[in-house]
């Protein structure tokens, strides 16, 4: 694999986990549990979009074979995509929405701080600019884990329950493939597996405020950065991709 | 005047003679200030109408969020419609200030008390439907709202002038969509023409009924509620959407539609108020979904005020624990 | 319109009937509250999959365009669709299942009693064959209005709630615009508006043994036949046509 | 025998030698028979699993029925799904004869203590694993059911000969999806060799642990209720297979695979048996989804089973009061 290979799939990887969680939050649209939040989810899910627009482009270009956003986006069929399985899930109730928003909040944090000392400086840059809206976007879910977690008996129990059917999807996070282990070495990606402390110290913190437990690692699952996902992004994909499917001559 | 008020005490008679001559004299009411009762039933009829209506009005064009055809589209119909939930929230506050809480509203909206604008019970059927809506319904509304910023009513105006800056964005950006398919694929032009063609008259509609069956207009018009009539902003309307049709090469949906060089303005053909009618009643394909959309989502939704509620208020205690 | 172009409306009004109301089925796949349940519901999907095909042959075989089944069915975007607005409503639980499948299984019998003697002989044989399948998920739907209508509290408002639901649906069923008028006089079609006070008899007598109220009619929508559809419409197709649309050269 | 049994009963071991002299003589166990009340339980565990597996083996193709890319591949999937559910019932009806019931049945799924073919924890991706399905899934199934067909339990035995004629039917079905996607476009040439790179080793796991590594199967053999060990089934599958890829002009994904001509067979790799475990365990991508969508749909169909319940009854109820 070359070099631009490599920074390619690297680029997906985060494009993608940016546009599918953006897309799932688009999911809420009209449908949230008050009007200030839906508000709050719209305006993450656009910080996401805005990210993965970035990100898709840089990885286009450094692709170099004619595509663009939009053809990554759109016309990429499911085992093509690189985000992690746990962005995929599907919404759930609010209680699950904030879970993987909270457990994702967390990773993408350290995942873009470390990149903003990236040697590659387009993606240094777009780290930077993306690190102040995920600054917000982890304040936003932890306040609700909280609000949640030690909020009513309900509430708590949702939360607990959210927490526990996202646990197996996590550690896939942290794992580091030959393309992570190779630009880690160029200095242009970060060491996902260095972050796992800081993610748990922090996550830990948290849950414990929030009253809630943290899961035992009895079980979890893999498989997104070699294109295999759940069921459930095929769906995603349909809905998602159907306008330039059906009319792909159309420029819109 | 001849009543003396020993108490210092005004009568209604008095305090209402003293409200219309400010309100002729152009002065805006303030939330503190005495106002007429039906002036207050009215505003609080008509802004949480207007509240509603953008929240509503987020359906329709959600519908197509998660099937928006290109990355920059989605952006961008994603923003716009956290405007209109900005909108809804701005407006809500405003009419807060009559004296009706938000859970009020609400609730009237949900029982089917309080109205929205009767145009969302149209569905989207196709992409050029989200540009539409931004050409013609933001554009409506615009005109609308373009004569609401001198309301009388202080709150409401400067809502107004908040929120129609935001909107003639979305209307360029609604124009821009039917633009880009009108002048795209034969498939795409059809679409286009198709979303005027069943978007035109709604549009039209959300004037109001003619100001010869406009009854409750007169009252608002003296009170500056209104400042101009139905049918006013309505041909307003048209004579502006005519030109931008043109150059987007499609047709309007109305063979009465024609220039009168006279009038210096257009003529169109009549209203099928019937229709209208019909839409309100309950029998717009999409009523009962919009309605169900709100209600689930506040109804489902309550656990997690509750527990926001009850985290807060563990919070409150908490801090006084340690003081 | 030349006759054709309207037998070939006449045509894909009744194959998209039986195809959106068959893909609505196929959705309850592996998720029907009784294994004998979700056997039967596959079984009349799959007729009513089997009747499409057969509609929507003979549809394209009469527009002479050079399409087929397929192309009819996954190439069609929402306005193009001639199904009642009924049959693509959401699954919802079994009892909004249930409540559209039996108002259209009376509706789709009285419909196929009288094509079988549509002077279009093949029609007719479709009709006849049909008709068999059709008496079978009459009987099947009724037993259930009857048996969660009169069964427990909590299934009779269920079912309740299902009817009234859908209740606004059920006059678009009737509806004669030209094309109807036009083939009926031409003895190729049938009298909808005439099948009314049969399906009401029938209706009724069910709706009172099964100790359900019939609905007053408050409202009602309609605009199927020139393609306006609910908003439940496009999702549906986004997820049946996907893999066509999404390899338009591939042959499957 | 030597022992007099004065009551005309017989002892649990004079039984269990008659029971034993009945299976070496090829006669059929029925429901009614005496039987060692191990062999019930292999019975009813290995039963129960298999009809497990054909209700939890419609979700993987369930997954691709709404899609399906043709009105006919739909009808036929649809009505191949219908035979699982059909087998089924038919495998839980054969397994009540032992004397548990299939709500019991449903418990020991729901909670875990039962278990159904660990292949069903992958996902499907494409339609391609649909193919795979059919082709691989069910061929490997129809070899194990072949050998049960001489199984010495008699419902169980006549159950798979019911089965296997439909089973070999969607397994034509699946090759032939295969062969319309290896002789299609590069893309779905591509889907079907990667539908078969991923599917291959599950089908291979699907005859179990290596007869070295099989301690119960001596015990199964002796009763005749398993007729081939694990690996004879298993190479008789690869061996039925290899040409069939070949045919395909698709590559089985295994360096090791060659034809042996002294065994007159194909040797074959090592199966990673870790990953088998860790699948079992719990660590398949759906997992858990399989399980949930079993468990929504029975406590979800909770009412509908009370309310046909509570209606048969009212009927008999009505009956008895008519009479």
């Amino acid at each position: 694999m070359t070099d631009n290979n490599a920074l390619f799939e690297y680029l997906l990887r985060l494009g993608d986990n940016s546009l599918i969680l953006g897309q799932r939050l688009a999911e809420w649209c009209g449908h949230a549990p008050i009007l200030e939040e839906e508000l709050a989810l719209t305006n993450i899910g656009l910080d996401l979009v805005g990210q993965s627009r970035l990100l898709l482009t840089y990885a286009a270009e450094v692709e170099g074979a004619g595509r663009d956003e939009d053809m990554l986006a759109f016309h990429r069929d499911t085992q093509a995509w690189r985000n992690l399985l746990l962005l995929e899930q599907p919404n759930g109730d609010f209680a699950k929405t904030i879970a993987r928003q909270f457990f994702f909040d967390n990773f993408q944090y350290l995942q873009f701080e470390g990149l903003c000392q990236s040697k590659d400086d387009r993606l240094a840059a777009i780290a930077a600019k993306s690190l102040k809206e995920i600054t917000y976007h982890l304040r936003h879910s932890t306040n609700w884990v909280l609000r949640l977690g030690d909020g009513t008996t309900e509430s708590h129990e949702k939360m607990q329950i959210a927490i526990d059917e996202l646990w197996g999807f996590l550690p896939e996070m942290f794992d580091m493939d030959e393309i992570d282990t190779q630009l880690l070495a160029e200095g242009v990606g970060v060491d996902l597996a260095a972050l796992k402390p800081r993610w748990d110290e922090v996550v830990n913190a948290v849950l414990l405020e929030a009253t809630l437990e943290r899961p035992e690692d009895t079980w979890s699952v893999r498989g997104s950065r070699e294109g295999k996902h759940s069921e459930h992004l095929g769906y995603l994909l349909a809905e998602m991709q159907f306008l330039q499917r059906a009319y792909p001559d159309a420029k819109w | 005047m001849d009543v003396v008020n020993t108490d210092n005490e005004w009568t209604d008679e008095e305090l209402e003679i003293a409200f219309q001559n400010k309100v002729d004299a152009e002065q805006r009411i303030e939330p503190k200030d005495w106002m007429p009762d039906r002036y207050r039933q009215t505003l609080i009829r008509q802004m949480s109408q207007h509240a509603h209506s953008e929240i509503v009005g987020m359906l329709p064009e959600g519908n197509w969020l998660t099937r928006a055809p290109s990355l920059k589209r989605k952006a961008v119909l994603m923003a716009k419609i956290q405007d209109e939930g900005g909108h809804g929230l701005y407006l809500y506050s405003a009419t807060e200030t009559l004296g009706i809480s938000r859970d009020e509203m609400y609730e009237q909206l949900h029982s089917g008390k309080a109205k929205y604008s009767s145009i969302f019970n149209y569905p989207t059927l196709t992409w050029a439907d989200v540009g539409a809506i931004g050409w013609l319904v933001d554009g409506a509304a615009i005109t609308n709202q373009i004569a609401l910023c001198r309301c009388s009513y202080g709150p409401y105006a400067r809502a107004m002038v908040k929120i129609c800056k935001e909107e003639s964005f979305h209307q360029r950006q609604g124009y821009e969509i039917m633009m880009t398919m009108a002048q795209g694929t034969a498939e795409q032009r059809e679409m286009a023409q198709d979303a005027l063609n069943r978007w035109w008259w709604p549009s039209l509609m959300m004037f109001g009924p003619n100001d010869t069956n406009s009854p409750q207009s007169a009252q608002s018009m003296k009170w500056k509620i209104k400042r101009q009539s139905n049918d006013e902003l309505r041909q307003k309307f048209v004579d502006a959407t005519v030109p931008q049709a043109k150059f987007l090469n499609l047709r309007i949906p109305d063979d009465d539609l024609v220039w009168n060089e006279e009038r210096k303005a257009h003529d169109f053909g009549e209203i099928d108020w019937v229709e209208f009618k019909n839409v309100v009643k309950g029998n717009g394909l999409c009523n009962r979904e919009r309605l169900k959309a709100r209600v689930d989502a506040h109804d489902g939704g309550k656990w997690v005020r509750d527990a926001a509620l009850a985290y807060a208020n563990k919070q409150k205690l908490r801090a006084v624990d340690a003081a």
